[in-house]
């Protein structure tokens, strides 16, 4: 699979109008220059041959070297990619529980003034653009109230709570995007289950209700839930692109777009590879707790 | 007023790539370019009036050819590791520009380059091969830092210059501390300098405006009116030789004919695209490239106006009713290019032509759209001399190396060129160059409806110099070195 | 039950929605000026501070200086289109996909879902980006293009459906009678996961709707001087900032719309059975 | 007379149906003193687990009290507050579901789910739940009652996990014991087991019980009182003897002779001519490698004949017809149709062969399509196999819904407005359009209740003499085979273990596994349970 995926990604970024040594060396650069990198970065040699070049090195645990900076791809990626994943992580810690909450709370009160009002506000949430969200709030709580800084940038070392202090409205606009698609699935899922006859056994056998949603219900949701809630961090982690951008935060997603347009095929395949590695992390994660919360599939006849 | 001391001085920069380094010969983004001038310092340094004040050359002159050049180094100046700048740092950093395979965004300039020696422990001879009485303004650019000899190593930001480098993350940030040891009086006012990459133009705004950054370039000329009435800011215009075009391609229908494109010319209102794109920081263009901001700027042409009723005369002159085109842009060449193609829209109704404006990729379009379709969006922020900006892009030599933007072949116009670079008489090289941008104006097919000012955005708490270089933004890139808080 | 208190609100807010999208479709006749009319200086002029140059101008207008309220209208209509007939294509290809690896199972569902996940696990930003890159950009690319994306997504729920549908003992009948592929589809599983189709239509539609306000982000959506709901909020987003509201209205008809388009598959789901 | 544990009086339920309250439960009353066990009987829809479930106080989602009360050891169960409800739910009253399956929370052992009701509310200790625990499941028969409680409900089989149910009914000692419908999923063997364990531990706590059943015979055996119900109404309530021996109403007299069997003519194979259908020597299992499911099995039907195949669940029944149909190919053997080898593969099947031989299933909700018309259902195999078209195509449908006395009017009748027999009326006729020659019927009655299950059978039989149908007729229900069998095929995990006539066979079985199968259905005697199984003798008679 994720071989798959780094030749079509590079031959497709290969294939892309434009010119990596124009692209590094901006518009003004001259002629000359720009031969002058195309030799030095190898790119007279054909691609397929460029491809087996860096798949070797990536066999040997060697992502190479980018072509603009010349440093090597790990070091490039690693801190930002911690980045990426500190910032998906908090946007989870905020999502996560909210959405349990809130799909939990409507499940359980169906048709009920707090259903109607958790799906028209996270039905609003998710059908606003992010930058309309992130600019939103900054307006607000940034400029306005001040409670929060504007952009993320952070100090050469950063603690934690720095670190939380300056990605709290970044994750919060992260949020937003997830929160309403969770809810909704959980509330799904819940409600298959809370309409399931070993639910009003537990009712006539004088559960009372929080024991029945936590102990009996949840559990028998969990597969479905475990699902969307592992979707939804991948697209928290491939997703933080825009809200990367606006809240100058030096994140995965914003050296992903900026390598594309600078046709820095060793970064692009590497990052691809993360996001795509990742992806298919978190479903590999999804598929054994759905497992270990099964245990029809834990214990098998 | 007098200058304070102290501070840490934090800038947001809206150009920047991941790519950027410490190399000279690295590429040419602002926050390389700033963080080039805070570490380091040219031989000549261009000074608010626009004139060249020695930096690290004490004094220069040539030999009534014009070819043989002499720069004396200052004495007495250290690098921020302790060594003393001497004559073979100079010959060394320049000599890199030259070097094969550089991708050096200077070197097409130091191409005429014969020779870079040592004359002396402090004396630099420089040898051309072509006579070139601008020759020095070249060395003004911050691509022209000085480096101490053999330095190589895109990590090592040691130099002479007025900040010594503590932290580098491409594309990110950089973070520098005062140089103690600075030679230059009266200047480097903060303890500490930061740089902070800022992609989105609302994030700089915000960032300033909450307190995070004290100043930043490129101000979004969109909000600018709204960002001029926040009680904490100030906003930094001044005339610069950026300018807005859009170019037809003389060798590519409908431009083959001189009348369709005056008609073009005069379809558009100038004055609008200058209320409206630049929010009144800018002036209207004439059709060629030089404006005030360079020494010989011909104020005698008369100003193109815009007249639909002129341009149907024109078009009907070329033997057409009506005209459509297709007109290419994306947010590449400048922000706001889709909104003035779309204004240009507007204007050309008028005058019976249709402008079909074509939203494009960003990503290809230097590759796929410029010079390669008739009608294009373009900015250039102005070369360092007459001769650079006239020579580069609107001669036979430029279209062969692929830079002329119009196609533009007047045997007239190359020959003027090559003339001014060895005049030395002033009078007969100013004539020169008037007769060079009329023939542009009137001969050419470039559309230069607008020069930007740089517009740069400050809190209140930044003091600055009276009058701001021009050169580029930010008081010519200096703005580390000459500015201080209040 | 508390629905019942709630639902003239709803009935109000969708006769709403529905009457501004009667309006956006009718923009030439109704809206008071041409787009792409420049009326007035940037974002000034609306109606609680309106002066004698800003007649007929309701919502002021916008960054460039055309009315806000035309363009709001005609940008409904646009964005309503593309992302109407975006999501009606992505739902056509990923339902008959979909049925089909159910009904085939064996090879072929493996290799229509190897190419699903392969689509899904690559940041769909970055394909949409190479794929425009390559080809251009223009409406029916960019419609495809989304339609395709998305469809993986529906792929999946088609499939997973469909698959429970063919274990049903009508389906087998079905199968016993020797019906073609396409009757089974249509006539034996589509009808009968309506009802999650329908849901998923609601909320793919928003998605749609997001999508392509995001590429319009990125300058890749629908074509200046076209309105576009998307393209209006990212221009006038700047002016946020400064307490400007120009941008909140088409952020609101985006999000009336998502509304009003979920609310519309709850009460259609809710007919069905 | 003390004052009853139990007193239902004047209970009406409503539920919500299109929007509109409708009434299902009109004024019913009842009193239930200690010790006594009532059991309540009537046809499906009847109102018995509204009934049984209002007894804790509870009504299914969608549904609300409107009037009366249920009394509880002096407690109005419908008026107290929850905490009290729940509590008596906990310990005083327990519910025996029908389906113990899907009673079960799959995500816990059932352990857990005995020990829970005492871990909330009572002092005992973890160990002694455990070894409470264990006795029950010790005396219920299940085995390993050490360590069973450790294991997840799918790891029990249904007759099993009937009787885990059963234990943690009783974990608490309650006072009132609901049972709905405990056996009804199960197979006869299992049942008569299960019924055992019911009676036995009634017998041990005193308690008292409500039995909700639809079998009469069944009832018989365990309740000291019957009620009968239709329409949300008692019909009549009677001591169990006094019931069997003189009802006093009509619909109680329907009931009992629903299960007197009738029969037609002897079936006589006709000599010499060879069958329609022979399968040969089958060999089949579900994956390739995979358990052995059917194990060299030979059927043969004759032109005309109806053939019965009994067995207990999952002895391979299903997967037989799954064969012949051509569903799941089998590995071995020989399928000759009417002279023609029978292709394996569907899809390799011509037309004419898919028509000749259909199959109906045996869940009538299931088996036919919800988003079709009736008219749909029934009328594409007439266009597909015969080409008829509108008006031709409506009178067709017509004329077959009259054949299965069902209303002209259905055919613009969507599946789930009829009812359970109707649907399976309807998946019958649908068969019938394609004229086929090979009808099977795969456990076409056993989801319907007896009068309705009868009320098909006799419509079949009908088909059968009118049509001479030739029919492969799978159940598990003896008295069906009487009423509908020429000849009968006992099966046994895979294999055929006995076959003859249907007299041979269920007379005077002289195979173990066959005489096991035709003892253990019960009859309509109060004592017969205590006749076949001696060990489940009660104290109280
Ligand atoms: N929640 C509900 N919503 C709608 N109708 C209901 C609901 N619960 C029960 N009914 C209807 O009430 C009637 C009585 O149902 P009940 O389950 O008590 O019958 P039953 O005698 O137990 O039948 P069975 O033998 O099939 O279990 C039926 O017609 C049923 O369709
Ligand atoms: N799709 C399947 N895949 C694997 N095994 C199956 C499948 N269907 C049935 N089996 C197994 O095949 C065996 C025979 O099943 P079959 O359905 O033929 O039994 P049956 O006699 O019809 O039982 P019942 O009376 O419960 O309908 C059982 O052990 C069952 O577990
Ligand atoms: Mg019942
Ligand atoms: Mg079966």
């Amino acid at each position: 699979m994720l071989i798959v995926i780094s030749a079509l990604v590079f031959f497709a970024v290969d294939m892309l109008p434009g010119d990596v040594a124009r692209a590094i060396l901006g518009s003004n650069a001259s002629t000359e220059a720009l031969e002058a990198l195309r030799l030095k970065l190898g790119l007279d040699q054909p691609a397929v041959l460029r491809y087996f070049e860096w798949a070797r090195g990536v066999l040997h645990g060697d992502f190479g070297v980018s072509l603009g900076s010349g440093e090597p791809v790990a070091q490039a990626i690693s801190f930002r990619l911690y980045n990426t994943l500190f910032l998906a992580g908090l946007g989870a810690v905020i999502s996560v529980p909210l959405a349990l909450a809130l799909g939990i709370g409507s499940a359980l009160w169906r048709g009920s003034l707090f259903d109607r009002a958790a799906s028209i506000l996270t039905l609003g949430a998710i059908s606003m653009p992010e930058f309309f969200v992130a600019y939103t709030l900054v307006a607000w709580f940034a400029l306005h109230f001040q409670i929060f800084p504007p952009i993320a940038t952070l100090p050469p070392d950063p603690s934690f709570g720095d670190r939380i202090e300056v990605l709290i409205l970044p994750a919060i606009t992260l949020a937003f995007s997830v929160v309403a698609h969770m809810m909704r699935m959980i509330r799904a899922a819940l409600i298959d289950v809370l309409d399931s006859p070993y639910m009003a056994m537990a009712e006539m056998k004088g559960v009372p209700m929080r024991r029945r949603v936590l102990r009996h219900a949840l559990p028998n949701a969990m597969a479905p839930i475990i699902n969307v809630i592992v979707l939804n961090l991948a697209y928290l982690i491939v997703g933080v692109v825009v809200v990367e951008v606006i809240f100058v935060y030096p994140g995965l997603g914003q050296l992903l777009i900026d390598s594309v347009s600078q046709r820095d095929l060793p970064l692009v395949q590497a990052s691809c590879l993360i996001f795509a590695g990742l992806y298919l992390l978190l479903n590999t994660v999804a598929d054994v707790l759905a497992i270990a919360f099964n245990p029809r599939l834990r214990f098998p006849r | 007023a007098e200058p304070k001391q102290g501070g840490t001085f934090r800038l947001g920069i809206g150009d920047f790539s991941p790519t950027d380094t410490m190399d000279v010969t690295s590429n040419d983004t602002k926050f390389y370019n700033i963080a080039q001038l805070c570490a380091r310092n040219c031989l000549i340094e261009i000074a608010p009036d626009g004139s060249l004040i020695p930096e690290l050359a004490e004094s220069w002159g040539s030999d009534d050819t014009a070819k043989v050049w002499t720069f004396k180094l200052r004495s007495g100046v250290t690098f921020h590791s302790g060594k003393t700048l001497d004559a073979q740092d100079v010959v060394f950093t320049l000599g890199r520009h030259l070097e094969k395979g550089t991708t050096s965004g200077i070197k097409p300039f130091l191409e005429d380059v014969e020779t870079f020696e040592a004359a002396g422990p402090l004396e630099v001879k420089i040898t051309l091969k072509n006579a070139n009485v601008d020759f020095p303004a070249i060395l003004a650019t911050p691509n022209a830092v000085i480096v101490a000899d053999g330095n190589r190593d895109p990590k090592d930001g040691n130099g002479t210059g007025p900040y010594i480098l503590e932290n580098w993350q491409p594309g990110v940030s950089a973070s520098f501390k005062k140089n103690p040891n600075y030679w230059k009086e009266g200047r480097a006012h903060f303890d500490a300098v930061e740089l902070i990459g800022i992609a989105d133009p609302s994030a700089r705004t915000s960032a300033l405006i909450g307190g995070k950054i004290d100043a930043y370039n490129q101000v979004d000329l969109k909000t600018v009116k709204l960002l001029k009435a926040a009680p904490t800011v100030n906003i930094l215009s001044v005339s610069s030789k950026a300018h807005y075009c859009f170019p037809m391609m003389m060798d590519m229908d409908p431009f083959t004919n001189q009348a369709v494109v005056d008609a073009m010319r005069y379809g558009i209102n100038r004055q609008d695209m200058v209320d409206r794109i630049l929010n009144g920081y800018g002036t209207v263009g004439n059709d060629q490239p030089i404006n005030a901001s360079y020494r010989y700027f011909n104020a005698d042409l008369p100003q193109r106006e815009y007249d639909p009723e002129k341009a149907k005369s024109l078009l009907k002159k070329a033997g057409m009713d009506h005209l459509a085109v297709t007109l290419n842009v994306s947010e590449v060449p400048f922000s706001g290019a889709t909104d003035a193609a779309v204004l240009y829209k507007e204007h050309a109704k008028a005058a019976g032509i249709d402008i079909d404006v074509k939203r494009v990729p960003d990503d290809s379009y230097w590759d796929k759209i410029w010079t390669h379709v008739p009608l294009c969006a373009t900015r250039w922020s102005g070369r360092l001399t007459e001769d650079i900006m006239i020579g580069g892009v609107y001669t036979t030599s430029a279209a062969n190396a692929g830079w002329n933007e119009t196609a533009m072949k007047d045997p007239q116009l190359d020959e003027l060129v090559i003339k001014g670079r060895s005049e030395l008489n002033e009078d007969k090289r100013r004539q020169m160059y008037y007769d060079m941008q009329e023939i542009i104006r009137d001969r050419g097919s470039n559309n230069i409806f607008a020069f930007a000012n740089f517009t740069d955005a400050t809190t209140k708490k930044v003091a600055t110099p009276e009058k701001l270089g021009n050169d580029r933004e930010l008081d010519s890139m200096r703005a580390p070195e000459r500015w201080w808080f209040a | 039950m508390t629905s019942r208190l709630l639902s003239p609100l709803r009935w109000i807010f969708m006769g709403l929605v529905l009457l501004w999208l009667l309006a956006s479709f009718a923009a030439p006749l109704v809206a008071p000026f041409t787009p792409n009319e420049i009326v007035g200086s940037a974002w000034s002029g609306t109606f609680w501070q309106a002066t004698s140059e800003h007649k007929g101008m309701i919502l002021g207008a916008d960054q460039l200086g055309r009315d806000l309220f035309t363009r709001l209208l005609y940008g409904t209509r646009n964005t309503m289109m593309v992302a109407l007939a975006a999501t009606v294509l992505c739902f056509v290809i990923g339902i008959f996909l979909g049925f089909w690896a159910a009904i085939a199972r064996g090879a072929i569902d493996m290799v229509l879902s190897r190419i699903v996940d392969l689509i899904i696990a690559i940041p769909s930003l970055i394909l949409t980006l190479l794929v425009i890159t390559a080809t251009g950009p223009s409406t029916p690319v960019l419609i495809i293009v989304i339609a395709i994306i998305e469809a993986t997504r529906v792929f999946r729920l088609a499939r997973l459906t469909g698959m429970n549908i063919t274990t049903l003992e009508f389906f087998e009948t079905a199968r016993l009678r020797g019906e073609s592929k396409l009757w089974l589809m249509t006539r034996e599983i589509l009808p009968n996961v309506v009802r999650p189709m329908v849901t998923e239509f609601g909320l793919r539609f928003c998605f749609v709707f997001l999508f392509i306000a995001s590429l319009s982000f990125l300058g890749l959506g629908v074509q200046p001087p076209i309105a576009d709901l998307g393209s209006m909020v990212r221009d006038n987003a700047p002016a946020l900032t400064f307490g400007v509201l120009a941008p909140f209205f088409p952020a609101g008809v985006i999000a009336a719309m998502a509304i009003a388009m979920n609310f519309a598959s709850d009460a259609a789901t809710d007919k069905i059975r | 007379m003390t004052q009853p544990l139990l007193k239902i009086d004047g209970l009406r339920i409503e539920v919500e149906k299109d929007g509109a309250w409708s009434e299902i439960l009109h004024g019913v009353s009842l009193d239930l003193h200690r010790g006594e066990i009532l059991g309540v009987i009537g046809e499906s829809g009847a109102g018995k687990s509204t009934i049984g479930l209002a007894a804790l106080g509870y009504v299914r989602k969608g549904g609300r009290f409107s009037g009366g009360t249920v009394h509880l050891d002096g407690v109005e169960m419908l008026s107290a507050p929850t905490a009290q409800v729940e509590k008596m739910r906990g310990m005083r009253v327990a519910y025996v579901a029908q389906s113990a399956a899907s009673h079960f929370n799959p995500a816990h052992t059932i352990g857990d789910q005995f020990a829970e009701v005492l871990r909330m509310r009572s002092p005992m200790k973890k160990r002694d739940i455990a070894r409470k625990a264990a006795d029950l499941y010790a005396e219920l028969g299940l085995p390993d009652p050490e360590s069973i409680g450790g294991r997840y409900p799918h790891q029990l089989s249904g007759g099993q996990l009937q009787r885990a149910m059963i234990a943690m009914a009783m974990a608490t000692d309650p006072d009132l014991l609901i049972f709905d419908e405990p056996t009804t999923a199960l197979d006869v063997t299992t049942q008569l087991d299960v019924l055992g364990c019911v009676k036995r531990a009634l017998t041990r706590s005193g308690a008292a019980a409500l039995y909700i059943t639809h079998d009469l015979a069944l009832v018989a055996q365990i309740s000291d009182r019957i009620m009968v119900m239709r329409h949300g109404a008692v019909v009549e309530s009677a001591p169990t003897r006094q019931m069997l021996s003189a009802p006093a109403e009509d619909y109680t007299r329907a009931l009992l002779k629903g299960v007197a069997s009738e029969r037609g003519p002897e079936f006589e194979a006709p000599k010499g001519e060879r069958a329609l259908l022979r399968l040969d020597n089958l060999t089949a299992s579900y994956a390739s490698g995979g358990k052995t499911v059917l194990k060299d099995v030979t059927v043969h039907v004759h032109r005309g004949e109806t053939v019965a195949i009994v067995g207990e669940s999952g002895s391979g029944k299903s997967t037989l017809t799954r064969s012949v149909v051509g569903l799941l190919p089998p590995s071995d053997g020989a399928m000759v149709f009417d002279g023609q080898q029978l292709l394996p593969k569907l899809e390799n099947r011509r037309g004419e062969v898919l028509r000749r031989i259909q199959l109906v299933h045996q869940l009538p909700d299931l088996s036919l399509n919800g988003a079709q018309s009736i008219g749909t259902i029934i009328g594409r195999p007439l266009q597909l196999f015969r080409g008829l078209k509108g008006q031709a195509q409506r009178d067709r449908v017509a004329e077959l819904l009259s054949m299965l006395e069902l209303p002209e009017s259905y055919v613009s009748r969507l599946p789930h407005q009829l009812s359970g027999g109707e649907k399976q009326r309807v998946a019958i006729a649908r068969a019938l359009a394609a004229e086929p020659e090979l009808l099977i019927c795969d456990e076409v009655t056993s989801a319907l209740d007896q009068l309705v299950a009868a009320g098909v059978l006799r419509i079949l039989r009908k088909l059968k003499e009118e049509l001479g149908l030739s029919m492969i007729f799978i159940t598990h229900d003896m008295a069906t085979v009487r009423e509908i069998a020429d000849t009968v095929i006992v099966m046994r995990q895979g294999a055929v273990v006995n076959r003859g006539t249907v007299a041979e066979v269920l007379d005077h079985p002289s195979e173990p596994y066959t005489r096991q199968l035709v003892e253990a259905a019960p009859e309509m005697d109060p004592d017969w349970i205590t006749r076949v199984r001696p060990d489940f003798a009660s104290a109280r008679g």
